[in-house]
């Protein structure tokens, strides 16, 4: 599919999108369906995509394995890290109220953040997988 | 801010947080040490958190500040805190041996993922012993699996990888009954906080849905904790996993799933409603039989060490289960107890198996003739915690064995107590078929049995070998907690 | 009690059962992987159908409804979706090893091929 | 903690501290670790030759070590009997170090540490079974010494150690954890405690079944007593060098074994209980089977050419006099019994010293080949002979004054039986042991080709069993302070 | 959906398997939406029907494998199932009814995150506030379940250094 001019246009057009509505459904969450998941699922989702029309080699300049990795770990790393930050201003872990003056704000800073940690790690961890699955497959040729 | 008021959350948390940062640190030994602290620091937090417990009473600690059953609850009892110290003490003493251990059984750019396996199953153990939460438990008990079957498959052999598999698969039937059962509690009770559900559970005691929830989580939990037939995943996996992985697991794995049996029986269900509404006594006591001597026969006629005291885990957890099964303090102080000894016992042989699998290049009865002049030290220490598997006094073994003879005279059932001694005359023939091969063949000249065991795997199996004989001699430790915890246990009658 | 107040569990039940089978029965490891998927997936019902009020809708509150389905067994769902996706990749790349190290990934044939080598293994 | 009670430790710590120089002195130093061993036997008869005047003083000294469960501590208390058996022990561990200083070197036997090493181990756990003040203390020395001894009785590593081995661990460990560990956790049950009580624990406890089942499998239970059907053990250790079947014989395990089953019948279950009324026949079964194993064994030992079997199963018929007397429960009976602990070890250590020393010197092990072996070794077969008379039970000698008072004990308690089967079985000993001394002084050996010259075994094989053989004599003329041990253990 | 699924079982051709799988988890999320559970449709068609397909597809890739016919009956299998199903029957007939309001789950624990969610976290999709917050650590596990899933198939897949050679 590489030397598809159709398809490469129609990805350009189209990836700018998918990220977008990513975003939306990362952010959206609060108000409707959606969240840090599938909104990593679908970030994900795009850059295989981009993978898939523009091959391999092209996806990792975009988005480097090494960078993948650390996504995963960071993700969590943030995820905790919350919980830590509500330890140290003096809540229990995982304590969103006293993450701001007013307990209901910290609430939503929580949830965003945690949310943010689940999709990194998600996005992270489902390109980590198609990757090596990817690799794998060229071994074999 | 005080820490100590938090140590429960932290418990698990520090390893749950060293395991991304091995990853961020990828190569060099780094995270390696990383590991190590962790694993370090969980032992020290569970050593304070025993001793809160035991001078505090129960500790519950509410996950971000939403008071249960809304929130996630952590509950630290007795019970809790000494599997919390078994835990973490393994781990601590596997993390220094799976160093050099791994060495050989493990290409290079996979230590660090090796590392991080380990930290993930230390806390999805820690976790699923601590929380107080239902379905919380089945969230950790998947991070400990999926790590297992990872560090499984991390082995030498290419059937490392169908044992891992095999393991994946009965390891997910067994979680997914789990999760069915919990469902189906959940349904009956609206709640799934652990406490909450044992209270409301009294209203609706004995309906159809409980009793197949019990019957759900029994089977599932039973895959998990390889009862008596549900255990063909666990030989292959002990066989073929890397030696450090194998120490861990045999000392740890098991024991956990025995303990989310106990918490399920005694703090949800209630023991007279468990052991009321169905012949459950019976069947237990049946299948720890059949597991005792099935397993350990198995055992007899095996011709590698590490798949011989494999099967002779099965026979070993057929005393834990043996223990539940009368439904009195000392059988669940035996149970408890036997979890404990068993755990370090099992933990100290695999280890010294590894070493003896890295010095001669295998753990077959043929290639190890004649260990007691190669490795004079490593087969002591293989055969005390032999002893200790048989019962000999002055051995951990002995002491849980003690318990399970107590519980069954006092119930005058003296047939169980000769079928308990004669398995254990069991364990006495596949121990000394280790020692005859040991000591009365020569050592074969074809192979070459020149490496030296590092001390960084000595050390810590000398310590658990240490422990195995110092636990058969003062047990204030070990009964004092265990019966403890057993008396709250069975206190919590219904 | 009617069987139409139950019949959503009877679905639920089918399908797990299919799942359960295909596991258990068939000898192929990505077969086996699948029917997993189908068992775990089935059990979700279990915990979905009965959080459904009639007449309520999705638990995104506005001051237009007042019945709204039970939140929290979305959220358990939600998890264990996730889980399952963890387990099948994994499970997935096992299977991928266990083909190169096999070159095949029917069970049976592998279990031949370790006895044969067992049988070496004793001739030796 | 008083003195007395650090000299009890001393008796349980030095062999273990001996156990530890001699494995550190080694093969390379032998010398100094024979003198180790010697010194430290000495040290510790001292040690519990001080305590003597304290016991029959009526002290009992004790000491608690730990508790290993909660309400059963590791302890010990020296009473008695226990005295008596501790003098035997390590009295004994002096000659028979010397012994096999002798022997080991004579024979150029192999892995010498070790066998130092285990001996003097075996003689600590048989010091704990001695000083042990409770049922549990006894059973974990019990189980230790039968895991010690088994390196020394499978020394030689082949198959045929190994098939010895497997017997006897198979039929000790198998009978101590099948039947001794439930009977000590019953009786734990039963009495809240498992001390050792003057008049007996179960004291009015139990009814007379129940306490019948108790003692049989508690006698069971202790298979070092080699009661039929479980003696294959003793004949199957023959395939040791022969300082250790010394050990097992005389100074350590077959004695443990009767000692645990007189200590237990007088301090656990109470010869008054077991004879009071309504409990008459509780021990009469045993003295039945103590009956047979008697004349079986010796019947056995008639027809054994090999002179060790012999001895071996003159061994088990010996024991079963103790448990037999013992199970009379006749004051007279049971002194009896705890004199012949005694009056065996000193007989029977001799004896197989002798046929020790005539393997190393002649290396003939069978009774044919002894046609006039007294010529030329007059010192070691004097010693036999008079190791022999003991063992029939005639003067001078102390098996003459044990056998005496079980006789008497049994008429006393009217048990007939009990005195055919001493009449009948002193007959066969007398069998089995005079043609011995007969070949060996009044037959001239036959001029073979292969007949080499060969006079005394080495001077300390000599020495040793001549020692022990004047003991024989010598406790025939004063048994005074064995046979005050014997009846304060009764309290008379 | 139950046909697709008795298709699953008889095809042997693994392709069709995982499309029918795909279908089937399509299936799935559309009666999820029937109930209400839109966040959990949304994932489920993301993940049954997206990932896992994708993730199937590429595995069947790499090993190209028709699957064998079965050497043994599957007597043993059925009995299993059927026990299973007969628990199941068992336990679940005891189970409240089909959207009955009175029902332990609605009446317990579940009102609070309802009723209190807006005074408490003000999220307006409950499903979040709960996953995120309520029972935020359920999540953390979660996170931390993908996580493990990725390294794990990193140590499982990573090339080793002997590969490279040959």
């Amino acid at each position: 599919m590489k030397n598809d001019l159709i398809l490469r246009v129609i990805a350009k057009l189209l990836i700018p999108f998918i990220v977008m509505f990513a975003v939306y459904v990362q952010f959206h969450g609060d108000f409707g369906p959606g969240g840090g998941f599938q909104a990593g699922v679908i970030l994900a989702a795009a850059v295989i995509f981009y993978a898939l029309i523009y091959g391999l080699a092209d996806a990792r300049k975009v988005v480097p394995e090494s960078v993948v990795e650390s996504m995963m770990a960071l993700g969590v790393l943030l995820y905790v890290g919350v919980g830590i930050a509500g330890l140290l201003l003096g809540g229990n872990f995982l304590d969103y109220f006293v993450l701001d003056p007013d307990p209901v704000h910290g609430q939503h800073r929580g949830i965003f953040w945690v949310e943010a940690g689940v999709a990194i790690t998600v996005s992270g961890v489902m390109l980590k997988i198609f990757y090596m699955f990817a690799d794998r497959g060229k071994a074999d040729e | 801010m005080t820490l100590s008021a938090h140590l429960p959350a932290l418990q698990v948390v520090v390893p749950l947080v060293a395991a991304p940062l091995t990853v961020l640190l990828r190569g060099g030994r780094l995270p390696y040490l990383v590991a190590l602290t962790s694993s370090w620091i969980a032992l020290v937090i569970a050593v304070l958190l025993w001793r809160q417990v035991d001078s505090g009473g129960t500790l519950s600690y509410a996950m971000g500040s939403w008071p249960p059953p809304w929130g996630i609850e952590y509950r630290v009892d007795r019970l809790t805190a000494f599997l919390l110290v078994l835990v973490s003490a393994i781990a601590a003493l596997v993390l220094p041996y799976s160093r050099a251990s791994i060495e050989r059984e493990v290409p290079r750019p996979q230590h660090y993922l090796f590392y991080t396996m380990f930290v993930l199953c230390l806390a999805g153990l820690l976790g699923i012993s601590i929380t107080g939460d239902a379905f919380n438990i089945f969230v950790f008990l998947e991070v400990s699996s999926l790590s297992t079957y990872v560090l499984i498959a991390l082995g030498r052999d290419r059937r490392a990888l169908m044992a891992a598999y095999q393991y994946l698969i009965m390891g997910t039937i067994g979680a997914t009954f789990i999760v069915i059962g919990i469902g189906l509690l959940y349904l009956m009770t609206g709640t799934l906080n652990l406490a909450d559900m044992g209270q409301r559970l009294a209203e609706v005691q004995g309906t159809r849905p409980v009793l197949a929830a019990l019957a759900f989580l029994t089977v599932g939990i039973s895959l998990k904790l390889a009862l008596f037939p549900l255990h063909q995943w666990l030989p292959d996996a002990y066989t073929h996993a890397p030696s450090a992985v194998s120490s861990f697991l045999a000392a740890t794995a098991t024991k956990v799933a025995v303990y989310v049996l106990i918490r399920f029986y005694f703090s949800v269900f209630g023991a007279s409603q468990v052991f009321a509404h169905l012949p459950m006594q019976e069947m237990m006591l049946l299948l720890a039989l059949a597991g005792m001597f099935a397993a350990s026969t198995i055992a007899i006629f095996q011709s590698d060490l590490k798949r011989l005291f494999a099967y002779s885990s099965v026979a070993q957890i057929g005393y834990i289960i043996l223990g539940l099964s009368f439904n009195s303090i000392n059988g669940l102080t035996a149970t408890i107890v036997h979890l404990f000894n068993h755990g370090v016992t099992k933990g100290a042989i695999f280890m010294l198996l590894g070493a003896v699998a890295m010095v001669m290049g295998g753990s077959t009865l043929a290639r190890i003739q004649g260990l007691g002049k190669r490795m004079p030290l490593v087969s002591i220490g293989i055969v005390i915690c032999g002893l200790s598997l048989i019962g000999v006094p002055g051995t951990a073994g002995f002491i849980s064995k003690w318990y399970l003879l107590l519980a069954a005279i006092e119930q005058g059932q003296w047939w169980l107590v000769f079928l308990i001694l004669l398995s254990s005359l069991l364990a006495v023939i596949y121990v000394w078929r280790f020692v005859e091969a040991a000591y009365f063949r020569e050592p074969r000249q074809d192979i070459d049995a020149t490496a030296a065991v590092p001390w960084s795997m000595g050390v810590p199996a000398a310590l658990l070998v240490a422990a195995t004989v110092y636990f058969g001699l003062d047990t204030s430790f070990t009964i004092g907690s265990a019966s403890q915890a057993a008396a709250a246990l069975q206190g919590g009658l219904r | 009690m009617t069987i139409g107040g139950h019949f959503t569990y009877f679905i639920t039940i089918f399908l797990m059962i299919a799942g359960l089978f295909i596991v258990i029965a068939r000898g192929n490891l990505i077969k086996k992987l699948v029917g997993l998927g189908i068992f775990q997936t089935s059990v979700y019902l279990l915990y979905l159908a009965p959080a459904k009020l009639v007449g309520g809708t999705a638990p995104i509150l506005s001051p237009a409804f007042t019945i709204y389905s039970n939140p929290l067994p979305h959220v358990l769902i939600l998890t264990a979706i996730v889980v399952g996706v963890a387990t099948l990749a994994l499970g997935l790349a096992l299977v991928v090893r266990i083909r190169e190290g096999y070159d095949t990934i029917e069970e049976d044939e592998i279990l031949a091929l370790d006895a044969a080598r067992d049988r070496e293994a004793q001739a030796s | 903690m008083d003195v007395q009670a650090y000299t009890l430790l001393a008796g349980l710590s030095l062999p273990s501290l001996a156990a530890l120089l001699i494995a550190a002195a080694g093969g390379r130093a032998p010398n100094l670790r024979e003198g180790i061993t010697l010194t430290t036997s000495a040290i510790l008869f001292a040690c519990v030759l001080s305590l003597l005047p304290a016991v029959l003083a009526g002290e009992r000294p004790a000491v608690t070590l730990f508790t290993m469960l909660p309400g059963l501590d590791i302890a010990l208390r020296l009473e008695p009997l226990g005295m008596l058996f501790a003098l035997i022990a390590s009295g004994l561990w002096i000659v028979s170090s010397l012994y096999s200083i002798g022997y080991m070197r004579g024979n150029h036997e192999t892995h010498q540490t070790r066998f130092f090493v285990c001996f003097a181990l075996a003689i600590a756990a048989t010091m704990g079974i001695a000083f042990s003040g409770n049922l549990l203390t006894l059973f974990v020395f019990y189980e230790l010494l039968t895991l010690i001894t088994y390196p020394l009785v499978t020394h030689h590593g082949d198959d045929k150690a190994r098939n010895g081995g497997r017997t006897y661990l198979g039929i000790l460990m198998g009978t101590s954890i099948v039947f001794l560990l439930p009977a000590l956790v019953a009786i734990w049950v039963i009495a809240g405690t498992t001390d050792f009580v003057s008049g007996g624990l179960l004291a009015g406890k139990l009814g007379h079944a129940e306490l019948a089942g108790l003692l049989a499998i508690t006698v069971y239970g202790i298979g070092k007593a080699a009661l039929m059907p479980f003696h294959r053990w003793l004949p199957a250790a023959m395939v040791a060098p022969t300082p250790v079947s010394a050990l097992l014989h005389a100074v350590a395990v077959v004695k443990a074994g009767v000692f645990s089953i007189v200590k237990i019948i007088v301090y656990i279950f109470g010869t008054d209980t077991l004879r009071s009324a309504g409990m008459d026949g509780a021990a009469d079964w045993l003295v039945v089977i103590a009956g047979f194993t008697i004349l079986a064994a010796s019947t056995v030992a008639l027809g054994a050419n090999n002179l060790k079997r012999r001895l071996a199963y003159s061994t088990i018929s010996q024991l079963s006099y103790v448990t037999m007397s013992a199970a009379i429960l006749a004051p007279l009976s049971i002194v009896g019994a705890i004199l012949h602990i005694l009056a065996h070890a000193v007989g029977k250590i001799t004896l197989f010293f002798a046929a020790g020393a005539i393997y190393t010197a002649a290396h003939k092990t069978e009774v044919s080949q002894l046609d006039g072996i007294g010529r030329r070794m007059p010192w070691t077969m004097g010693a036999f002979s008079i190791a022999a008379l003991s063992m029939i039970g005639l003067p001078p000698a102390v098996g003459f004054i044990s056998k005496w008072y079980m006789l008497s004990g049994a008429m006393a308690a009217q048990h007939w039986l009990a005195v055919a089967v001493i009449a009948m079985s002193t007959l066969l000993n007398a069998g089995y042991f005079l043609p011995i001394i007969y070949r060996a002084f009044f037959t001239v050996a036959p001029m073979q080709e292969d007949a080499h010259e060969h006079g005394e075994a080495p001077w300390p094989m000599v020495l040793a069993l001549c020692l022990t053989a004047s003991a024989t004599v010598l406790l025939f003329f004063l048994p005074d302070l064995p046979l005050a041990l014997a009846r304060q253990t009764l309290g008379l | 959906m139950a046909v697709t699924v008795w298709v699953i079982i008889q095809s042997r051709n693994l392709f069709s398997v995982i499309v029918l799988g795909g279908i089937y988890s399509f299936l799935m999320a559309t009666v999820m939406v029937a109930m209400d559970a839109v966040d959990v449709a949304m994932t489920e068609a993301s993940v049954g029907a997206g990932i896992s397909t994708v993730l199937l597809l590429g595995a069947l890739y790499l090993c190209r494998s028709e699957e064998a016919q079965p050497m043994r009956k599957p007597w043993l299998p059925l009995a299993v199932s059927v026990a299973v199903a007969g628990l199941l029957v068992y336990g679940t007939l005891g189970l409240p009814e089909f959207s009955d309001p009175q029902a332990p789950i609605h009446v317990h624990v579940a009102p609070r995150y309802l009723n209190e969610v807006k005074q408490e976290v003000d999220v307006p999709n409950a499903v979040t506030a709960v996953l995120a917050s309520y029972r935020g650590f359920d999540t953390l596990g979660e996170t931390t379940v993908v996580f493990t899933a990725g390294a794990g198939v990193i140590a499982l897949l990573r090339r080793r250094r002997r590969d490279r050679q040959s």
